[in-house]
């Protein structure tokens, strides 16, 4: 799986990720917490490819993946999605969740020009796999409206679908919570968590602590771009630097 | 559980800072951000607003300061109508806000940021002079590093500028959008500690938080945001204690 | 009772709208001095004219498309064009159905070579005034050329030609300095740099008033010697922008206004009466075009067989009334070109005076 | 039957007709023209509509096309039906090669490292005496030769092979923007990062959609030299990408027939605005000014607008990204 | 030695006038992030305006430059209200095409008002000084002396005033300059009226040395269009720098090189440099 040594860096001054080693648990809900500006979003783009670290070095299945561009990333396996709900919006559902598939077809420009039984068995294919990511977040292939349109909650799913029709080992979920209400923030812990019961390895962002501590298996915590933490959700939760730094003094849990 | 503002300074809704939301809807294109909602300030009162991201908050925000329209519902301040009007007006008639995003002058000088913020004022010089006094008072910060352009300063120091700009126009009421954001736990201590200060002068604040805990803690009342709609409204007290809040925007 | 359409294609909008302007204006004044005159007899019928213009904005596709136009919807028998791009494209069909007359304006010497049978070329050939024009200013300022004139390919050919003669007639050529007059905003820099060759004479031209500029500049760091202007350039609208007295020691071609003779004094009187404006050879050479057409017309008796007409061109110029013919053309040669005294000047003494007269 | 299928089949019947009608010489040539343009308007298209992506160096691959066959049929003899792909591939190489360095840039500073490209090609033509024939341009540039009975220096003919051309692009770009490769070009305009963190090599399809733009200018450049017969510097001018522009989103970016439209629409109107002489740019002027203002996603826009049925992408909404979203991007 | 002072003044009073001119489009650009093809065609109309008030009204020609200066700020204004103010939230692409239409517009408006010729707008400063070989026209003396001066006083103006401010404070972030109460329309009105009245003055001032036509403002757009770019879009140094390197690189090209490739090597130097720096000179980091 995923794992990087001594990764960092550095905007101008400032250091936003520095000197992280982590292993990401295969076949677990792997948290990544910290207060805001933590740095947590940044250790995401270091580890998706769309960000070139400034130190360290960052290994994925036994390969050297640090300084691979984010399109070969996801190629790999790395999928992810972005804080703020990032879609093709004009697009319908199913023209986006086909996005995801573009990366294991080889057809070309040719191909479309002349129709290939290799265009049309991609295709095929492709339809199927998004299909399945479709059915998996529980959305229809058919709803012909642009996603931008959809309620939030549906828009978060439709950015799960699309990267799950890449067809990857590791998802990159950041804040994927936000912004739903706690009834569908339940919908979203069983998705997540079918998600690793079908053996996709999950690495996700949260702020919303009581989903963090009853989905996660293991927890990294960020402070100024540093680990300060890891450990099971138990011992995140007591311990004290975690609450100084994020969980704050008045926080009782 | 409905309005019980036990906390909320002096009652009615037509004294100075008084903020009248009813039935707005406002969209983005086809997206429905906002749908039918009402909201109350009453004069010197802290509200917060609670929500998670998307929820609306800031997108009422904009609308209340006239940088959105609505499509439906009115929006009084001091008993006048305001649905509509120019960020300008609004501005000009004592509400000010500090926006998400702090929407600074990067560029510009603290000093520089600071006077636009007066920018109704400009004519009052002394005005001007004595408001930025009272902010330099209010973040010593602030006056240290008055000649460097603000984009410079850490987030922190931005989000200060941010509410000293705001408070320049010297608002009646004054609208915070999450203005912990980004901001360490210290630090957002320190800003709330700052509004309850601002508070304390005699103007009314709605908060966007969505740091829930921190922000009731400082709050009279408040509103829960979801999916641009309202979904709760309770006293401080009752807010800190519904299960759903707890839950959604405290963790258990 | 017939009328006759005759065609006209040429740059009305964008940076060469003055010239194109100029060239309509010839061919509209010969028109209506025609019809007012109850137009001309061909074989038994009265014949006017009537003038059809479309901008081709100097584009060569335009000026094919505004040619099958001027061709299909009016029925023109002849079409005026006057730029080299544009005469060059119609050639390509003119000589195909329907048959048509190119009445070309531009001295570009591929559009007689090409040997089309139904051009009819107005200027003279530009290269009948390098030799005096090297002579006299070689003898009156000495033997080093300095050449600043416009890019345009028409400035380009004159540079090539000019360039040769002064050579031939042992002088120096420095570093062409050459600049689009259409375009350059400040002639200083390519002046400085010219001048700074120590030149004796500038070889400069393009349109009349960048080219005043260009001696405005010359003159202004101190440049006191002699100049070649290529044709294009006018003394008469020159005198417009700088005065005369900086123009000292120019050779061009002489003023229309000056060009002795009746013909050309009338025609001057006219045009500045219609039109408000100086003459130049343009509107001179393009009036003298359609009297000839009318005339040959005349002569072949048909409106159609354009091949017929133009086999009379050359009767049609010396039959022609002679208060018409303003440069006192003899005839047309083999490939199609107007034969015609175009009397060169020269800036002397304050003064334009005329340079010497050849005939090609 | 979906009503735009229809309305195609029959433009494209009428279209076949035409020269059986008539045989005016200057309908048929605004006509072909008018394909010569729609074609490389739709080659435009391929890459601001659907990619997102504004070049404003296309007409400079137009004058490539149209010089490369000129020079090589006239100075080479070269038969017209190896030098038009010729130019085409030529194109499509300079297309790739441009990429390399273009794409370094992104949004107006593109469209700009463009415009300064184009510029330059037209400068080099006009001053590249030797080859390109430089201001004088290439006068004589042969017709395409016979095959077999047909005669394509005949007008009528030529047109049909003009119209081949059109529609033979249309479904190039049809094909392509139906399949996964044209998919992706549409990924990367509605948002580019989403597109790398789904595994889309951007730059890649980027490359690719400049490169099937450049040879389809190249391919209208082909045909526009051997029909005219002359080539001058100014065919490859960026006034021309403006003009080709104009077509594009007059017509509608990102749809199929947006381009075609806009081209006959405004060659059309311009010919007709002929007769108007002086005042033809006094009206064409704020005409252009009025349908931007009330016609944002062109004519196609409001065809797609009554005709509503979200089973077909919208119309590129924003092609380079509006203030606020470039300022939401540097955030 | 003495062509290289040459050069170089000549280079400076071309350098004045190209900044003078981008800088109104770069304001333009900054504040509205329009991208304005018609302001070559402002610059044309403010020559025109200006050679109108000479010698047909027969006013003295400071006097001219000012009033036309104000003529154009006018028109900049209508321009905005028509025109950009209802496409400011649309694509660049939209209202690229919307200026083209009105570039069309006000050329063939000029044409129809003046004619096609080429115009000479007379001054009242045609002296020549030479100083040290190097001559020195008074007209050029006064572009740059002009120039300069209204560029400082556009600095102080945007420095020191609140209303300058305002404009930077849009340039920088629109939605905070609304939320501070500053009237952004009017400041969209301003900064066009500021950016038509710099193009008059330009073309007023370079006028009685290069010509009065109705397509004189299409040269000067590219140029202006390849400076702004290359100084950074937005930004009022990389304008100024911007111009004066062009102008700088033209003479000198001219001088040592060939005057028919200055136009090749001014754009080329614009390709290499945004090869490099794709974002301009000026720019922040992306
Ligand atoms: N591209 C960038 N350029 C400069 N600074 C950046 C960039 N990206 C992130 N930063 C800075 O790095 C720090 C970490 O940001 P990051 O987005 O990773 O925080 P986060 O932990 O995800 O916070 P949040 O919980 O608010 O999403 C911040 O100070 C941010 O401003
Ligand atoms: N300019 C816009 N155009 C279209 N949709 C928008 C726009 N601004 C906001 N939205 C959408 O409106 C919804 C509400 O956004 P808003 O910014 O008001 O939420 P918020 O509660 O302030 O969230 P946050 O906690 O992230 O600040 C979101 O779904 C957002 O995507
Ligand atoms: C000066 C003119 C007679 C030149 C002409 N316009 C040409 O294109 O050849
Ligand atoms: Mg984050
Ligand atoms: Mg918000």
């Amino acid at each position: 799986m995923l794992s990087v040594e001594n990764l960092g860096i550095q905007f101008g001054g400032l250091k936003a990720v520095s000197g992280v080693n982590y292993s990401v648990t295969p076949g677990a809900v792997n948290a990544v917490i910290g207060p805001n500006g933590a740095g947590k979003s940044t250790f995401f783009n270091l580890i998706s490819g769309f960000y070139q670290p400034t130190s360290g070095r960052i290994t994925f299945g036994g390969e050297d993946v640090t300084r691979m561009p984010a399109h070969k990333m996801a190629t790999r396996g790395v999928a992810r999605t972005f804080q703020t709900t990032s879609l093709f919006k004009e697009l319908p559902i199913l023209d986006n969740v086909l996005q995801g598939h573009r990366l294991r077809m080889r057809s070309g420009i040719w191909d479309a020009i002349l129709r290939t039984p290799r265009l049309r068995s991609e295709e095929r294919e492709a339809r199927e796999r998004a299909a399945f990511a479709l059915d998996f977040v529980g959305l229809s292939p058919r709803d012909p409206r642009p996603v931008g349109m959809l309620t939030q909650e549906a828009q978060k799913r439709v950015s799960i679908a699309i990267a799950l029709a890449t067809d990857p080992k590791l998802v990159l979920l950041d804040e994927p919570a936000a912004g739903i209400n706690p009834d569908e923030t339940e919908g979203l812990v069983r998705l997540i968590r079918k998600m690793v019961d079908q053996g996709y390895t999950v690495c996700l962002i949260e702020h919303k602590m009581n989903m963090i501590m009853n989905i996660s298996d293991h927890i990294m915590v960020l402070h100024h771009g540093q680990k300060i933490a890891e450990g099971a959700p138990r011992e995140i939760q007591g311990n004290p630097a975690v609450i100084e730094a994020y969980l704050g003094g008045g926080h009782r849990a | 559980m409905h309005n019980s503002a036990q906390n909320g300074g002096q009652t009615g809704s037509s004294g100075q800072g008084a903020l009248q939301v009813q039935d707005v809807t406002v969209r983005y294109g086809e997206f429905v951000a906002l749908r039918n909602v009402s909201l109350t300030v009453n004069p010197g009162e802290i509200v917060v607003l609670l929500g998670a991201n998307g929820a609306g908050k800031s997108t009422l925000f904009r609308t209340i300061s006239g940088l959105q329209r609505p499509v439906s519902g009115t929006i009084s301040y001091n008993g006048e109508n305001i649905t509509g009007r120019d960020a300008a007006e609004v501005i000009g008639r004592g509400v000010a806000q500090c926006a998400e995003g702090r929407m600074l002058f990067p560029e510009l000088s603290i000093q520089k940021n600071l006077i636009l913020g007066a920018f109704i004022h400009r004519r009052d010089k002394n005005g001007v002079n004595r408001g930025l006094e009272e902010v330099y008072e209010l973040f010593p910060i602030l006056r240290d590093k008055r000649h460097d352009a603000a984009g410079s300063m850490s987030g922190g120091q931005q989000q200060m500028l941010a509410i000293g700009r705001a408070l320049m126009a010297r608002p009646q009421l004054l609208l915070l959008d999450e203005p912990s954001l980004g901001l360490a736990p210290l630090v957002v201590e320190q800003v709330l500690e700052v509004t309850r200060r601002i508070n304390a002068t005699g103007t009314s604040v709605l908060l966007a938080e969505q740091n829930a805990y921190a922000a009731l803690q400082i709050a009279h009342r408040g509103y829960v945001m979801e999916n641009g709609a309202l979904t709760l409204e309770g006293s401080q007290a009752a807010l800190l204690g519904n299960d759903a809040v707890r839950s959604a925007y405290i963790g258990v | 009772q017939q009328v006759v359409n005759i065609g006209f294609s040429g740059p009305l909008s964008g940076g060469a709208a003055f010239y194109g302007q100029n060239v309509q204006s010839g061919i509209d004044m010969a028109i209506k001095e025609i019809n007012k005159a109850g137009g001309v007899k061909v074989g038994n019928e009265k014949v006017t004219f009537n003038l059809v213009s479309l901008d081709d904005k100097y584009l060569p596709n335009e000026t094919a498309t505004n040619t099958r136009r001027l061709l299909q919807q009016n029925n023109a028998p002849f079409v005026f064009i006057p730029h080299a791009g544009g005469i060059l494209t119609v050639q390509g069909f003119n000589q195909r159905n329907p048959e048509f007359l190119v009445v070309a304006y531009s001295s570009e010497p591929k559009i007689v070579e090409s040997g089309n049978k139904l051009t009819f070329m107005l200027p003279p050939l530009y290269t009948m005034y390098h030799e005096p024009f090297v002579k006299t200013t070689m003898q009156a300022h000495g033997k080093k050329l300095g050449v600043i004139p416009t890019t345009s390919a028409y400035g380009k050919a004159w540079t090539d030609t000019l360039t040769a003669e002064w050579k031939k007639q042992g002088g120096t050529v420095g570093a062409n300095n050459g600049v689009d007059y259409n375009t350059t905003t400040d002639y200083s820099a390519a002046v400085t740099k010219t001048l700074a060759e120590k030149p004796d004479v500038l070889f400069i031209g393009g349109p009349s008033q960048p080219t005043a500029l260009v001696i405005k500049a010359a003159r202004e760091q101190g440049f006191k010697g002699g100049f070649i202007v290529m044709d294009q350039a006018k003394f008469e609208e020159m005198d417009q922008i700088v005065p005369v007295s900086q123009m000292e020691g120019a050779v061009g071609v002489l003023p229309l206004r000056d060009f002795r003779g009746p013909a050309a004094q009338k025609f001057v009187a006219a045009y500045r009466a219609q039109y408000k404006k100086e003459p130049t050879s343009e509107m001179a050479l393009n009036y003298m075009g359609v009297h000839a057409l009318a005339k040959a017309m005349e002569l072949a008796g048909t409106t159609k067989d354009v091949a017929a007409i133009r086999a009379k061109l050359p009767d049609a110029l010396k039959a022609m009334p002679k208060d018409k013919n303003v440069y006192n053309s003899t005839g047309v040669d083999e490939s199609g070109h107007m034969i015609a005294q175009r009397i060169m000047g020269q800036v002397k003494g304050g003064r334009i005076t005329q340079l010497t007269s050849t005939q090609r | 039957m979906r009503p735009g299928v229809v309305i195609t089949a029959l433009a494209l019947f009428a279209a076949l007709l035409i020269p059986v009608i008539t045989k005016n010489g200057y309908y048929l040539d605004v006509l072909i023209m008018a394909f010569i343009w729609s074609i490389a308007a739709s080659g435009l298209n391929v890459l601001l509509g659907y990619t997102g992506l504004l070049s404003l160096a296309h007409a400079a691959f137009f004058g490539i096309g149209a010089y490369t066959v000129g020079i090589l049929m006239l100075k080479h003899g070269w038969s017209f039906w190896l030098a038009w792909p010729t130019a085409t591939a030529l194109t499509t190489v300079l297309g790739f090669l441009l990429g390399l360095v273009a794409f370094r840039t992104r949004g107006d500073a593109f469209a700009i490292f463009t415009l300064a490209v184009g510029v330059i090609v037209t400068q080099v033509i006009a001053r590249w005496e030797h080859l390109t024939g430089g201001r004088d341009g290439l006068n004589g540039v042969p017709q395409p030769g016979k095959v077999g009975p047909i005669d394509f220096s005949e007008q009528s003919v030529f047109y049909y092979l003009a119209l081949g051309a059109l529609v033979a692009t249309l479904y190039v770009i049809y094909s392509v923007v139906k399949a996964p490769v044209g998919r992706a070009f549409v990924a990367v305009r509605s948002n580019e990062d989403l597109a790398r963190a789904s595994g889309i090599d951007t730059f890649a399809h980027k490359q690719r959609a400049l490169m099937l733009s450049t040879a389809i200018a190249g391919l209208a450049g082909g045909l526009y030299a051997t029909y005219l017969g002359f080539l001058g510097p100014a065919a490859s001018a960026v006034t021309v990408t403006f003009t080709l522009l104009l077509y594009v989103i007059v017509g509608g970016a990102a749809t199929l027939a947006g381009p075609v439209i806009g081209a006959f629409l405004l060659v059309v109107l311009a010919q007709l605005l002929q007769a108007s002489q002086e005042y033809q740019h006094l009206i064409l002027g704020p005409l252009l000014v009025v349908l931007v203002l009330f016609f944002p996603h062109g004519l196609m826009g409001l065809w797609q607008k009554a005709t509503r049925r979200f089973n077909r992408p919208a119309p590129a909404p924003a092609v380079i990204a509006t203030s606020q979203e470039a300022e939401r991007a540097q955030r | 030695m003495t062509l290289f002072l040459q050069q170089l003044f000549n280079g400076i009073a071309l350098g004045s006038v190209y900044s003078l001119v981008a800088l109104g489009l770069t304001l333009v650009f900054g504040v509205l992030k329009i991208p304005n093809f018609a302001h070559g065609a402002l610059y044309m109309a403010g020559a025109y305006v200006t050679y109108a008030l000479l010698t047909i009204v027969g006013i003295p020609y400071l006097l001219a430059i000012a009033i036309a200066a104000l003529v154009l700020a006018l028109m900049g204004v209508v321009l905005e209200r028509l025109v950009f103010h209802p496409l400011r939230d649309r694509s660049h692409v939209q209202a690229m095409i919307a200026a083209i239409g009105v570039l069309f517009f006000l050329e063939a408006s000029a044409q129809k008002l003046f004619g096609a010729e080429f115009r000479m707008m007379p001054t009242p400063y045609g002296g020549v000084v030479n100083l040290m070989g190097v001559t020195v026209t008074t007209q050029r003396l006064l572009v740059i002396g002009a120039s300069l001066l209204v560029m400082i006083v556009l600095f102080l103006f945007l420095k020191r005033t609140v209303t300058g401010a305002t404009i930077e404070a849009m340039a920088q972030n629109r939605a905070g300059a609304q939320l501070v109460g500053i009237n952004t329309n009017r400041v969209s009105m301003l900064t066009f009226a500021i950016s038509a009245a710099l193009a008059a003055i330009a073309a007023a001032l370079i006028a009685p040395i290069a010509l009065v036509s109705p397509t004189m403002g299409e040269v000067i757009n590219t140029k202006v269009f390849a400076i702004i770019i290359l100084g950074g879009m937005g930004s009022i140094p990389g304008a100024i720098v911007g111009g004066f390197l062009l102008a700088l690189v033209e003479t000198f090209t001219t001088a040592y090189i060939n005057a028919d490739f200055a136009d090749i090597i001014g754009f080329a130097v614009l390709v290499i440099v945004l090869a490099i720096r794709p974002t301009g000179l000026f720019s922040k980091g992306t």
